[in-house]
């Protein structure tokens, strides 16, 4: 053998086993290979970062649904179900099925609604308008309408309608609640979808009494409690005299919000009103019920 | 009475706007354009207006397709960047290189970073150093000012800056004493008739712009003071260990752009330092690296130089060295 | 995935410059010239398809532990030969590219291909695999490479493409940040 | 004065980061904490440092007597890969709190191209030991100023609002290409 | 250090105080002053007498609150405030003019005050005294020095930097003698022989007037101020007349100075020495477009409406209404809205004197590091406010922030600064509360 | 009021309770782990370290549970300095004194890599008053 | 196959082997290399040679230390049967933009210069290395000049050398170069030593 292969051979090998003694003792401690599911988890999570699981980003969150050997409890509101249910495949897990959600405004204070009665001046941030007093008409519970929630949004779901003031959610919206946090006023809600998107809540969350939440806004829901008696499935809640809507009982009948004397329960997206007195018989309802 | 405005307090505002200070800028710059177009004709006229034309353009170009937003160029610091770009080349430049210079300027050194007041660098000085190196035959191609009143407009002749016969000079192994004779007297800088770039030729005009600026209070004195401190303390003593081998401070002070970057690129509000402390901090240091540059360097004059790597420490002068806040000299009796 | 699709994500879809952003030095290093760009990205996919294609064949006898050391072992030993016989048989390239041959060793995507890849996939899979990223390497340094020469001496491939000089900075050091990063710009998805 | 002037045509003139693009990774990686980056550049100050002695050793008294002049790339790899791993190991049997300390503190430092190619450098310039180490804690002084300059520009470019397409690497680059213009100036000071 | 200069527009200066007629209504807001608000002892239908106590300060930090007037009840309930939103307050008819008994409303001085420390103290607090300076900080509280610290010094601030605002002038030359007075109780009652009044040197007959009669009270000086905003900020102000910095986030005992308004000073003398709590006071109605501005002596829960009134009334071109002065005063939402304690002055404005400049970027001129009062730095505060970074919001002080407004003032790119602090101030103060639960 | 300071915060899972102190796993990354090219990326510069934090109240955490350590920026220098700075130093000092004093180089670096040993075994018998220094707390 | 534990014993063998295997197949391309290579970095000088002196058939090999630098030159007299046809200096400067270059020159036996080659630099691309005749013609004026009436000096400096644009320094240090070589040959060139 040439003399400098064997030089080679010998110092190398030196170096080799040296190295293995090193490496054993920090192997023996503390090498962690990271569990390579995580990676697996995290290519099919949306990437959005949104924090809407209520983690700091989709790579933790992958890490929580590994660790905790379980989905209950976890869902990925951007990816929804489908994403949910290909972890729990890639998992061998059992998926939780979420309703899914969307945000919705609880306001509807709009420039005709609620006519503005003095201006705002200054930086643009609902947070700091609502230190500062109660809103341009005058509502200390209605939309401030700068926009914190619009800017909250990562996915550009939600924007400021010019003629109303007031955001409006199109379908872009995967529900991760950033704009619910971001408003200094607690308007936004998740709510669930609904079948075919149908939603039935009511649109203001003012907690005056009738007189003084009407001078301000001619929809405000004015506590009169008509809705609660209407509702003949227990799905009404009046607190602080504002009505809140239990979706989780509701069956979408619609009977309070023809009883709304304000206008102040919003139905979206259901068929145009049939005559009175045949909309309990309407198959919708039948389709709900069931 | 109409409908009433809430607003947080204040409720009053000041003078001040950007652009009564931009185009106050402007106008403390405009006896170094005068004398520039005295010495350097219409050549000088022809590099302004492309200059600033191309850096207009160039801005506009930007906000209003790639950015996509609001276009504000009518806020005068873009124009500052046009002029002082211009100030910084030789007027015989080609026409292309200016609008590399331009666009360097405005789209590598002010847009890419969000436009007015995001920047790190000065734009005119990165458009002026990027071309330096680009070209740099065609950057260091001195026409001689030849007073239009004396000569009317012919060709110029080209001929070395006082800095650049000062460095060729001393690395031949001449003494300044043999120099002396091929540098101009102090008279003639202050005027302005030697060789240069359009802004850096006469002391006077510049100076005269530049106590306009502090007049109005557009600039403080924290940052040319420190600038020119250093330079003088750090020239001078080279000078008097030896003044054969060393220049005077007051030629450094007068030659190769000094003038023009202490009062005007310096001090530039958006890639300076906020506090006085730091100010000062940022001044020393870049009149420290302009004698550096200037003695020991390949270049001749380190302004340019100075006031970027200076720049880039504004960050980090800005985050040590905090205004003096209320209550922190005197302890809790 | 498909053979095809392991070869081409390289280039632009999982681009190691563009996109990944790894191997930053030798990319800024060496992309003076489009040729010297190339070259390197040669040896470099050279190295990784060497050393995926080994890793990829001793994976199951190497002990987890000391998985990275022999890793490092099998890269730096292609990276020597490409040292040795560049040196050998191109030795103006290896001029050029100098002190970048060695450093392919601690090059991110030759590490990060055989531990992500090549340990846990077939020897055939792995050879494309590494070649892929690899010519997806040369490609981006190409492609920088490029833009600095032309910018930089108006030539391409060493043809003068128009007479005078360029614009130098292209050449130096600052014009290889610059151009690298407007490319990136240009290339990702905003 | 021979020290002085490689070290200053280290730090300033040929900046291991702004002109030589060693160790641009953790350069663009770690970046963007003022406090974090003055203590990962003490920690490659001293990485730096230890790995020059030892691959300076070895060259001098292993490789080069025995003619094994083309074992270096491997050979340093290996040695430098280990070094880093037995500064830990020591560290957290010394003082596990430091150890816990640092853990939080900085990131892992790693063999880059820094490490080894300073090491190379050293070999390639036929410094003695001493020229050698002052080359080698030169740079990563270089290294370190970069570092930290970059990390005060990082910290302020997060709150502005960069467009879009220039955010993180490409802004990154950017600045970094301008800052290495602005050193040109200190072309020839030595 | 640092400080702005402002137009002073003092247009109502040369106006002596006049007395405005009772209203027929008036409502009293709960929450006047600065702490807890008070609870209402008197319930809708009772009749009450002026000056009779018709809330009670029941927290350490509270003050108690007495009838402006004679006359009935009507409601306690909710009134909009100043920002429109509601807040608990009593509404009173007015019936008459009928005083609680031991009040003394004649102009007559009584320079004697026999009282004992304790007794001054206890009268303060029980007469509902509040800073009138603008914080309207229960002054009892601020006389009830805690152990261990040592009170050398009492300011009395009469500086009044404020543009528009003239209510603290006129009452220092129409009142000059009963603010000496005030000022000797309030020195007894804080134990201290030391008085140092301070008066921005744009107010001569000021300075003369009171400087002519401080001669015969021992301990007071009067002392001339450079003018400039804010001058009359409680740290600026003990700095300017002591040269002691007050610590950050600590308060003025910390320096051994307690600082008081004049008309703070006005209402104690007239609440030690004539028995009379705090039902009225001194506001300025002022603006440009005003036919009739001036200086009114006005029943707390007087509509603002009614005082413009007298004032010659809104004129067209009203844009913004403001409770204070044009650098740190609230607009108001609605006219509707009472004077308050805390009401120094009304001021009018005309929507072009008080628009908002067009916002641009920040061109880091560093105005706004320069004047700041307080030595921060407003231009990374606000961005980092805007940026949600809280913690770094707190580590640069801005809880040190005073909201004097400068900052914004002065910002040639029209950055609404203050806005930006005011919720980072809120923002980390939440979190400083939180993080002390 | 207490002042502020500049912490650094690291994101930490609880791994162990024993009384009141609690040991969190941390995953410390390499320098160029932090650019987001990670996941193609992963060579050994992974680790994971365990940090002992005391708390007061243990009964609210849960083996698992995701925390923050935050650690005051302060310690985190000085640990700089105490694990690289000063060996450095020491290094450098004994490298320029030996290699001047002896003229040999080969034994100058010996000598600077040997000065290491003392230098670390100094710091082993202040461990003790070390761990003073480095407080953490989860947030 | 099932990976492999990772005991002591496993690791340090495997370690070894890879190591070993390593150190053999690299033992074996440097073996197999090492001619290219020794080839290679002789063909430069070869080249470089055969560049700035005519066609010769004997090249002689001697060092000689110049009057006014620390190291010595290289000499390489080159003869075609027994008469000398010109000698090739292998000369460098220190005073290059970027610190030391070494260059090649070839004179005549009258001492005119024959031609010139650049063999390493550091000189900034696209200034200084136009010395260099690949890159541009710059060189080319020495051809044919005799440094006895030939001032080897830039014109800035009152010689006869058009310096390469806005690259005095590197023209000047070229010139110091060749003046190097040349007062060296007339020294002590011709002889042995
Ligand atoms: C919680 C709190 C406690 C205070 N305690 C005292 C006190 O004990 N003594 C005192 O002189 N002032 C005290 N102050 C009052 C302040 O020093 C200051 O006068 C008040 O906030 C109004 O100041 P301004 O009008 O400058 O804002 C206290 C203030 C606050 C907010
Ligand atoms: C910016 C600023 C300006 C102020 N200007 C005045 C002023 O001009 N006159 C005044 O009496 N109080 C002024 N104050 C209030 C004082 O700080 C302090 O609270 C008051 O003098 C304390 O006295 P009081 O408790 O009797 O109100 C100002 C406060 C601030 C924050
Ligand atoms: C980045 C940079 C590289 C340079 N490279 C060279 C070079 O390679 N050769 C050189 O002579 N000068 C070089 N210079 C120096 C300048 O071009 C110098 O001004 C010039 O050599 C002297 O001016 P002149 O040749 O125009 O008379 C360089 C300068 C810089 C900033
Ligand atoms: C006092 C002052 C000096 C300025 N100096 C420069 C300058 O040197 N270069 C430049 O491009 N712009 C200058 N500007 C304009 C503007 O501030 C600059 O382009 C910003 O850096 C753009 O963000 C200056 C503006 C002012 C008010
Ligand atoms: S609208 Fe609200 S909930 Fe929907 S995606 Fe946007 S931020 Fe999230
Ligand atoms: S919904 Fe809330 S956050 Fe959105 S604009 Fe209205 S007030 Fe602002
Ligand atoms: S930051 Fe606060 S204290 Fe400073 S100037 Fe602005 S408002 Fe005044
Ligand atoms: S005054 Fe305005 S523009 Fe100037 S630094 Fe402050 S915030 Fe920026
Ligand atoms: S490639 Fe150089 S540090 Fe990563």
């Amino acid at each position: 053998m040439d003399q400098t292969v064997l030089f080679a051979l010998l110092s190398l090998g030196t170096l080799g086993t040296g190295s293995a003694v090193i490496l054993y003792f920090v192997a023996q401690r503390f090498k962690v290979i990271e569990d390579p599911r995580i990676d697996v988890v995290n290519e099919l999570l949306p990437a959005a970062n949104c924090g809407g699981c209520g983690y700091a980003g989709c790579r933790n969150f992958a890490e929580a649904i590994v660790k905790n050997e379980s989905l209950e409890g976890l869902n990925c509101p951007v990816g929804g179900n489908e994403v949910m249910q290909r972890i729990a495949a890639a998992l061998g897990l059992e998926a939780e099925m979420a309703d899914p959600l969307i945000a919705v405004v609880r306001c509807s204070g709009s420039h005709e609604h609620a006519p503005q009665k003095v201006k705002y001046e200054g930086a643009s941030s609902c947070a700091f308008a609502h230190n500062l007093y109660a809103g341009e008409s005058g509502c200390p519970f209605g939309c401030l309408g700068l926009g914190d929630c619009v800017v909250s949004c990562d996915f550009d779901a939600i924007y400021i309608d010019g003629s109303t003031g007031l955001p409006v959610v199109d379908i872009r919206c995967v529900a991760c609640g950033a704009c619910v946090k971001a408003c200094p006023r607690g308007i936004i809600e998740l709510r669930p979808k609904g079948k075919k998107d149908r939603r039935i809540y009511v649109s203001c969350v003012n907690e005056e009494k009738g007189g003084p939440a009407r001078k301000n806004c001619a929809v405000a829901c004015i506590g009169c409690g008509k809705c609660v008696k209407v509702c003949a499935f227990d799905a009404i809640r009046l607190e602080n005299n504002l009505a809140w809507i239990d979706p989780k009982k509701c069956t979408l009948c619609r009977k309070c919000v023809a009883e709304c004397p304000t206008d102040a329960i919003h139905e979206l997206n259901f068929p145009p009103r049939k005559p009175r007195g045949e909309e309990a018989a309407a198959p919708e309802t039948q389709t709900q019920l069931s | 009475m109409k409908q009433l405005t809430i607003s947080g307090s204040p409720h009053v505002h000041g003078q001040d706007t950007i652009r009564g200070l931009m185009y106050g800028v402007v106008l403390a710059m405009v006896p170094a354009m005068l004398v520039s177009v005295y010495f350097f004709g219409l050549d000088a006229v022809r590099v302004m207006l492309i200059s600033v034309g191309a850096c207009l353009l160039f801005e506009f170009l930007i906000q209003k397709y790639l950015l996509k937003g609001p276009v504000s160029i009518t806020d005068g610091s873009a124009v500052i960047t046009g002029i002082l770009l211009s100030f910084n080349v030789p007027s015989n430049l080609p026409w292309g290189i200016l609008l590399i210079g331009a666009l360097v300027a405005i789209g590598i050194g002010k847009m890419s970073f969000g436009g007015l007041g995001r920047n790190i660098f000065n734009p005119a000085l990165v458009g002026r150093v990027f071309l330096l190196i680009s070209f740099p035959v065609q950057m260091t191609t001195w026409p001689i000012p030849r007073p239009i009143v004396a000569e009317g407009i012919t060709d110029a002749i080209t001929g070395p800056t006082p800095l650049g016969i000062l460095k060729e000079g001393l690395r031949k192994g001449e003494s300044l004493q043999d120099l002396s004779s091929q540098l101009p007297d102090y008279l003639t800088t202050l005027m302005g008739n030697h060789g240069g770039c359009l802004g850096e030729v006469s002391a006077i005009a510049l100076l005269i712009g530049a106590a306009y600026m502090l007049v109005r209070r557009i600039i403080t004195w924290h940052i040319p003071a420190a600038y020119l401190g250093s330079v003088v303390l750090f020239s001078g003593i080279f000078w008097l260990i030896d003044p054969t081998y060393y220049a005077d401070p007051l030629f450094h002070l007068l030659t190769g752009g000094m003038i023009l970057g202490i009062f005007f690129m310096a001090t530039d509000y958006t890639t300076s330092p906020m506090s006085p402390s730091a100010q000062l901090v940022y001044g020393a240091g870049a009149g420290i690296i302009t004698m550096i540059i200037r003695i020991w360097g390949a270049y001749p004059e380190g302004v340019s130089f100075a006031i970027l790597i200076m720049n880039a420490v504004v960050p980090l002068l800005d985050r040590g060295l905090k205004p003096r806040r209320f209550g922190e000299a005197i302890k809790a009796q | 995935m498909n053979q095809l699709g392991n070869f081409t994500k390289g280039f632009l879809k999982e681009n190691p410059v563009f996109v990944m952003l790894l191997g930053m030095c030798p990319t800024l290093g060496v992309s003076t010239s489009a040729i010297n760009g190339i070259g390197m990205g040669l040896a470099t996919t050279f190295v990784l398809v060497g050393s995926n294609v080994v890793v990829s064949l001793i994976k199951d006898l190497i002990p987890d532990k000391v998985r990275i050391p022999s890793y490092i072992v099998v890269i730096a030993s292609f990276v020597t030969i490409v040292e040795l016989v560049m040196q050998g048989f191109m030795p103006a390239l290896f001029a050029q590219l100098g002190l970048f041959i060695p450093l392919i060793v601690v090059n991110c995507i030759v590490l990060g291909r055989a531990e992500a890849f090549a340990s846990k996939q077939s020897v055939g899979s792995s050879a494309i695999d590494g070649l892929g990223m690899g010519l997806g390497f040369a490609f981006a340094l190409g492609i920088l490479g490029s833009v600095r020469e032309v910018l930089g001496s108006q030539s391409l491939f060493g043809f003068k493409l128009l007479p005078g000089d360029g614009m130098l900075v292209f050449v130096l050091a600052p014009g290889a940040f610059i151009a690298l990063g407007y490319l990136i710009a240009l290339i990702r998805k905003a | 004065m021979e020290y002085v002037i490689i070290i200053i045509a280290a730090v300033f003139v040929n900046n291991i980061v702004l002109a030589q693009f060693l160790g641009i990774c953790p350069f663009l990686g770690v970046s963007t904490k003022v406090g974090t980056a003055t203590g990962m550049s003490m920690a490659v100050l001293f990485v730096i440092t230890l790995a020059t002695i030892v691959t300076w050793l070895v060259q001098t008294l292993v490789l080069d007597p025995l003619g094994l002049g083309f074992l270096q790339t491997i050979t340093f790899i290996l040695i430098i890969a280990a070094l880093v791993q037995m500064v830990e190991i020591i560290l957290k049997k010394v003082s596990p709190s430091l150890y816990q300390a640092l853990g939080i503190f900085l990131p892992l430092i790693t063999t880059n191209c820094a490490v080894l190619g300073v090491a190379i450098l050293v070999v390639q310039k036929d410094y003695n030991l001493l020229q050698g180490v002052v080359f080698a804690v030169a740079n990563a002084l270089g290294f370190g100023l970069a570092l930290l300059i970059f990390s005060g520009i990082r910290e302020h470019l997060e709150l502005m609002d960069v467009p879009r397409r220039m955010r993180g690497v490409p802004i990154a680059l950017l600045t970094a290409g301008i800052l290495a213009l602005a050193f040109m100036g200190f072309a020839g000071l030595v | 250090m640092g400080g702005v200069h402002p137009p002073e527009q003092k247009l109502t200066a040369g106006k002596a105080i006049e007395v405005l007629p009772v209203p027929s209504v008036l409502s009293i807001p709960l929450g006047q002053a600065l702490g807890a608000p008070s609870r209402a002892v008197v319930a809708k239908g009772d009749a009450v007498k002026a000056g009779q106590l018709i809330a009670r300060g029941e927290a350490f930090i509270s003050a108690n609150i007495h009838s402006p007037v004679s006359g009935k009840v009507l409601k306690v309930d909710e009134v909009i405030d100043t920002s429109g939103y509601r807040k608990p307050a009593i509404s009173i008819q007015t019936e008459g003019d009928e005083w609680m008994d031991g009040i003394d409303r004649s102009p007559e001085l009584v320079r004697e005050c026999l009282l004992n420390q304790e007794a001054i103290v206890a009268r303060i607090k029980e007469m509902g005294i509040v800073g009138l300076g603008g914080a309207t900080f229960p002054s009892h509280v601020k006389l009830m020095v805690p152990g261990g610290k040592k009170v050398d010094t009492l300011i009395i601030n009469g500086v009044e930097c404020e543009p528009y605002l003239t209510s603290d002038h006129r009452l220092m030359l129409e009142r000059t003698e009963e603010v000496l007075i005030g000022t000797t109780i309030l020195m007894k009652g804080l134990g201290v022989s030391k008085a140092l009044i301070g008066i921005e040197g744009n107010k001569p007959d000021a300075l003369e007037a009171l400087g002519r009669l401080a001669g015969a009270y021992p301990g007071i000086s009067v002392h001339a101020l450079k003018v400039k905003y804010p001058q009359g900020g409680e740290k600026q102000l003990i700095r300017a007349l002591t040269g002691r910095e007050v610590p950050s986030g600590r308060l003025p005992l910390e320096v051994g100075c307690v600082v008081n308004n004049v008309g703070t000073a006005f209402a104690v003398y007239e609440a030690v020495q004539k028995n009379k709590p705090l039902v009225e006071r001194v506001v300025t109605v002022t603006g440009k477009s005003l036919t009739r501005p001036g200086n009114f002596l006005v029943r707390i829960g007087t509509p603002v409406s009614a005082l413009i009134e007298a004032a010659g009334g809104v004129p067209e071109s009203t844009g913004k209404v403001i409770n204070g002065g044009p650098m740190m005063g609230k607009a108001l939402t609605s006219l509707d809205v009472p004077v308050v304690k805390g009401t120094s002055g009304i001021l009018l404005m005309d929507d072009t004197s008080s628009a908002r400049v067009e916002v641009e970027p920040c061109i880091r001129c560093s105005r706004c590091v320069s004047v700041c009062p307080m030595g921060l730095e407003p231009y990374l505060l606000a961005l980092l406010s805007a940026n949600e970074a809280w913690d770094r919001v707190e580590t640069g002080r801005a809880m040190d922030c005073i909201e004097c407004g400068s900052c914004q003032y002065t910002c040639p790119s029209g950055r609404p600064l203050l806005d930006h602090l005011r919720l980072g101030k809120a923002r980390v103060g939440q979190i400083i509360r939180n993080r002390r639960n | 009021m207490g002042r502020k300071e500049s912490t650094i915060e690291h994101p930490g899972v609880v791994a162990e309770i024993r009384g009141n102190t609690i040991s969190v796993r941390i995953l410390s990354v390499s320098a160029c782990a932090s650019c987001h090219a990670k996941g193609a990326c992963r060579m050994a510069e992974m680790e994971e370290k365990h940090i002992e934090v005391e708390h007061p109240d243990p009964q609210s955490l849960h083996i698992g549970q995701t925390v923050t350590l935050s650690m005051v920026e302060r310690s985190g220098h000085r640990a700089v300095i105490l694990a690289y700075a000063l060996p450095f130093a020491a290094m450098l000092a004994t490298l320029i004194l030996v290699g001047t004093v002896s003229d040999h180089q080969a034994l100058a670096g010996l000598a600077a890599l040997g000065i290491l040993v003392p230098y670390y075994l100094i710091l082993y018998l202040f461990r003790r008053r070390l761990s003073r220094y480095s407080t953490f707390r989860i947030i | 196959m099932a990976k492999r534990e990772s005991s002591f014993k496993n690791m340090v063998i495997t370690l070894l082997s890879v190591t070993g295997i390593a150190a053999l197949s690299l033992g074996g391309v440097y073996n197999l290399t090492r001619e290219p290579i020794a080839e290679a970095q002789k063909a430069k000088l070869q080249q470089a040679i055969g560049e700035v002196l005519p066609p010769f058939s004997e090249l002689e090999e001697h060092e000689a230390m110049p009057a006014d630098g620390p190291d010595p030159l290289v000499f390489y007299v080159a003869r075609n049967a027994d008469s000398i046809v010109g000698t090739a200096v292998r000369t460098y400067t220190d005073r290059g933009f970027s610190g030391r270059f070494t260059i090649m020159v070839g004179f005549l036996p009258d001492g005119t210069i024959h031609n010139t080659a650049v063999l390493e630099h550091k000189e900034t691309p696209g200034l200084g290395d136009k010395m260099d005749i690949r890159k541009a013609p710059w060189s080319e004026q020495f051809r044919g000049k005799n440094p006895a009436e030939y001032r080897l000096q830039v014109r800035k400096d009152g010689g006869d050398v058009d310096a390469i644009t806005a690259a005095t320094i590197s023209s000047r240090a070229f010139c110091d170069a060749v003046q190097r070589a040349y007062d060296t040959q007339q020294q002590k060139g011709g002889e042995k030593q």
